[in-house]
């Protein structure tokens, strides 16, 4: 009895010294890991609203600059950006985060509408578990530059504002390039992209005009 | 305000993650044992089954660790602890309860079971499961997918290798874990073109 | 019975002749998947062998008071301590590579050689020989798989560490990001060094 | 905080009273009896592999890979309460093996009462801590060591023919210590003595060692009686054939047959290169008057005119035919070399001499 008693005790203080050291460790970076996702997010907002300048060199700068530039609201329980111009009067764009189901698993981007809600200023897919070298090419820059400019105006038959066919076939304006192999994952960004952009023209833009 | 709207339907879940998804051919993990295995045709199909019950049942019971213990209490970042610890004691605890009371099971599958601990495969399917937020039946349906498509994986490397020992004779250096390798990376790509075939459905 | 030469011979066979990669074929699942990008396969090596040399150190420094029957727990516990702290370090200073990285940092704790290690050696030899016979191990997996992901980088991205060395017209090959390259490379580096050393590598009959 | 990981090490506390528990009930196979070669019987708490259960028992199977079933060293006999075979032993077992039951003792786990037979040297099997009394030069490539057995007490007990393996410390040429193994060449009348003939090898670990750095009064340590060479009983007559440090467990066996008195007619044949290769010469000379009927007939296949040498010359083999009586009536000992032993059992063999009355012991 005594050896069970002896090896259940043994047990119970290891876990404890461990788990308090890592708890330990994990205090003291706490406060740099919450800061570096806000700047890996404060970084995501500000290209999507793809207000840059060449300047943002420094985590203090980029700070600086996105709270100079960009209002928070929460409108139907979601979060929008509002990028100001750089007197911080006029509206120069709205962002706001969407996601949906890949191929794999949620994929998360950052969409940026211009004030007027007339175009996209840009799209930044900043979280996806899609295959390494396949799904997951959504993040590059290539395929993120083709949706800036896109215009809300107009939709087509099928109530979408864009869609995404392979690679090389002939385009129109509102026909951007899927990623090749990858039809899972361009599919369903294709689906999830159309349905927030309807959402947000539909919804929250007509309270956010209100609001302003 | 993430949405996390997983609703890739269980059957489709099932097969991707034989094929398409396969933990060894496209995550890498579960590698060691097979290639120190997949020598012999036998031992992999034992070793096969075992992974797969093992893969079912740690996937559910992580799952529930980790939906009603670790968020409830904001420890999710201890889930690594929690998870393999909780694998190497099932692991455990399940060999002794076959070597005990299923002897002859015990042959085709215990002795496999210590071997299972220090499988990436286990603990990598349920890491993948907490980031893709799968429900339990999901989490499931993912483990025991998963778990078939390592032992596929394994069963078929082994019926090729002895089919090379017999016949083909290598270079020198090539035979044991080079020529494992190069086949599983052939397989690899095989499998990749079944990510095709699943859009279809 | 532990036969522990002298320290030095402990460290540097690891690196050659008891290399874990291409003697054992070992640990090669969590960092395989990263070998495509030279920086990850850095980070990931510096996390194992922080790793590997710390968990020798305590699982031997622990190994008379470690009771026999929950000896495997107590280890895994020691090896996912280490690795969640290495976790912590990378996304608190290396936010952009922790991203990348995804979950094959989480992977490293059942990396078949930390354990294979504690089990064979740090169980039954003091402290110092353990904590080389780790990092010796180490080091030769990194060495190995830096290799790799040099190759696969160039041929993949046609870059080094981020920086393009090949020209614009060079075709990328797209297979060696993806897995099926990874096996590729480390297959035909094996068979490489086995043919080039053959009594190294031997396997006893 | 706190709550968290007093919570989670209280979640562990339990993983391990479960196991603790299982182990109490599920994996408990309480005492058992292991009977070995029908005459020990131990006692030991079940449920652990059998290699480490003998080890328990201070009976150290020969085992490298440290019971992990990868070197095949450990195979007993279990010919009762052995279970079926497992896969991970058949790739080390032959069809003649597993006839006969043989099993890997570190795959086999101690559950019921079992009956095993292992090679009966195993049994007495130990270490001894020894120190060289005295070295000599008794050709230019042969040492012949004294050593003095200084722990255990009583000394060795062999049987006339077995060998020692002896271990040397790490050197250049090895980082760790090495052991090969040498014929006892002394009488069993002297158990805190024994005598070993150390030939140098070519780029050998041990030999080089013995050869090169080993000095009087260092201490060495050895393992065993290992082997089953052995002088056959019979009334037939004796034939001993040897080269190069072979010699050794013939001396120990005509100590032997001195000891014992046995009357029978033995010849011992001793084949070499050179007239200075020859040692032991005064020994055996001894021997010959002592003994009732013993002749040594040394044969030299490198002779030269000067040597004047007058005794036989070629090699041992061309003297086999005129040793062997027709009827056969001999028992053959052959040690030294592989290719020596096999080229004598060839001859053997066409002379029909029958299997059982010969032994031999190869020096690899």
């Amino acid at each position: 009895m005594k050896k069970t008693l002896y090896s259940i005790l043994y047990m119970f203080l290891i876990t404890f010294c461990f788990t308090a050291l890592v708890s330990g460790i994990r205090y003291l970076n706490q406060e740099k890991i919450e800061q570096n996702m806000a700047m890996r997010r404060q970084a995501v907002i500000l290209s999507a609203l793809n207000i840059s300048s060449q300047k943002i060199d420094s985590a203090a700068l980029q700070m600086s600059l996105y709270n100079e530039r960009i209002k928070q609201r929460q409108i139907l329980d979601r979060d929008i950006y509002i990028g100001l111009d750089n007197e911080g009067q006029a509206i120069t764009g709205y962002a706001f985060s969407a996601s949906g189901q890949g191929f794999w698993g949620p994929i998360s981007c950052m969409i940026g509408i211009s004030g007027d809600m007339t175009h996209l200023l840009g799209i930044v897919f900043y979280e996806n578990t899609e295959t390494p070298g396949l799904g997951a090419r959504i993040t590059e820059d290539w395929f993120q530059k083709q949706f800036t400019g896109l215009s809300l105006k107009n939709k087509n038959s099928s109530g979408n504002f864009f869609t995404l066919s392979p690679a090389g076939s002939e385009k129109t304006s509102d026909d951007f390039d899927a990623i090749t192999g990858a039809t899972g994952t361009s599919d369903a960004v294709e689906k999830f992209l159309n349905r927030e952009l309807r959402l947000f023209i539909n919804r929250i833009a007509p309270l956010l005009i209100k609001e302003t | 305000m993430e949405i996390s709207l997983n609703e890739i339907s269980l059957t489709t879940l099932f097969f991707a993650a034989i094929f398409t998804n396969n933990i060894l051919l496209t995550n890498f993990l579960g590698l060691c044992p097979h290639i120190a295995l997949s020598r012999d045709l036998k031992s992999s199909l034992g070793l096969g089954a075992a992974v797969v019950f093992v893969t079912t049942s740690t996937s559910v019971l992580n799952h529930l660790l980790y939906y009603h213990i670790l968020i409830p209490l904001h420890l999710e970042h201890f889930r690594f602890v929690l998870f393999i610890i909780v694998i190497a004691s099932f692991v455990q605890l399940v060999e002794m309860i076959i070597d005990r009371y299923f002897p002859r099971l015990y042959i085709m599958l215990g002795i496999f079971l210590p071997l299972i601990t220090v499988n990436c495969a286990i603990l990598g399917i349920s890491l993948f499961m907490v980031i893709r937020d799968y429900s339990l039946a999901q989490a499931m349906v993912y483990g025991a997918g998963s778990g078939i498509g390592w032992m596929l994986a394994i069963t078929l490397v082994a019926s090729i290798r002895d089919k090379i020992q017999s016949t083909a004779n290598l270079p020198r250096g090539l035979e044991g874990p080079g020529i494992t390798l190069i086949i599983t990376g052939l397989l690899s790509l095989a499998f990749m073109a079944f990510s095709g075939m699943i859009q279809i459905q | 019975m532990p036969i522990a030469g002298s320290n030095k011979q402990i460290l540097t066979k690891g690196l050659w002749i008891e290399n874990p990669v291409l003697r054992h074929v070992l640990g090669i699942c969590s960092t395989l998947a990263v070998t495509n990008l030279v920086i990850n396969t850095l980070v990931m090596c510096a996390g194992l062998i922080f790793t590997l040399a710390m968990s020798c150190i305590t699982v031997s420094a622990m190994r008379n008071y470690t009771p026999d029957r929950i000896r495997m727990m107590v280890q895994m516990l020691i090896i996912s301590s280490y690795v969640i702290i290495v976790d912590i370090l990378i996304k608190a200073y290396l936010p952009e590579i922790s991203v990348a990285l995804g979950p094959y940092v989480g992977l490293i704790i059942t990396n078949c050689i930390v354990m294979g290690r504690c089990e064979a050696f740090a169980r039954q030899n003091p402290p110092i020989p353990s904590m080389l016979d780790g990092l010796g191990t180490a080091l030769g997996y990194s060495l190995v798989l830096l290799i790799i992901s040099v190759v696969r980088e160039t041929l993949g991205f046609g870059s080094i560490m981020g920086f393009t060395i090949m020209p614009d017209s060079f075709e990328r090959w797209t297979i060696m990001i993806m897995a099926p390259g990874a096996f590729f490379m480390l297959g035909i580096f094996i068979w490489i060094v086995r043919a080039r050393y053959p009594h190294l590598y031997e396997e006893k009959s | 905080m706190i709550t968290g990981i007093l919570l989670i090490s209280v979640l562990t506390a339990l993983l391990a009273l479960l196991l603790e528990i299982a182990y109490k009930y599920i994996a408990n196979y309480g005492e058992v009896q292991v009977t070995i070669n029908n005459e020990k019987t131990f006692e030991v708490t079940g449920g652990s592999p059998l290699l480490s259960t003998l080890m328990q028992q201070a009976i150290f199977l020969p085992s490298a890979c440290g019971g992990k079933g990868t070197c095949g060293y450990c195979k007993v006999k279990i010919h009762e309460g052995g279970g079926p075979v497992m896969p991970t032993e058949t790739p080390y077992l032959s069809t003649e093996e597993l006839a006969q039951d043989v099993r890997l003792s570190c795959q086999v786990k101690v559950k019921t009462a079992m009956q095993i037979t292992i090679p009966d040297e195993l049994f007495n099997v130990r270490e001894y801590r020894i120190k060289v009394d005295h070295i000599e030069q008794l050709t230019p490539l042969i040492k012949g060591l004294h050593l003095n057995i200084l722990q255990p007490e009583e000394g060795i007990s062999f049987v006339p023919g077995q060998y020692v393996q002896l271990q040397v410390p790490p050197y250049k040429l090895s980082s760790t210590p090495e052991f090969r193994a040498y014929s006892i060449a002394s009488s069993i009348n002297e158990p805190k003595y024994i005598d070993l003939i150390i030939a140098r090898m070519e780029g050998g670990i041990v030999s080089g060692y013995i050869h090169d750095l080993l000095k009087e009064g260092e201490e060495l340590i050895a393992r065993g009686p290992f082997g089953d060479f052995h002088l056959l009983t019979s009334e037939r007559d004796i034939l001993f054939i040897a080269t190069g440090s072979g010699l050794a467990p013939f001396i120990a066996m005509l100590y032997q047959i001195e000891n014992e008195n046995i009357q029978r007619k033995t010849t011992l044949i001793f084949g070499t290169k050179r007239p200075e290769n020859l040692y032991y010469s005064d020994l055996l000379s001894g021997f010959m008057k002592r003994l009732p009927d013993f002749t040594f007939i040394p044969v030299l296949s490198r002779v030269e005119e000067q040597d004047s040498w007058t005794g036989e010359q070629g090699r041992v083999t061309d003297l086999i035919n005129r040793y062997i009586p027709d009827n056969n009536a001999v028992d053959v000992h052959i040690c030294g070399l592989p290719i020596m032993v096999q080229s004598c059992l060839d001859i053997l063999a066409t002379r029909g001499v029958p299997l059982e009355q010969i032994v031999y012991d190869k020096f690899e």
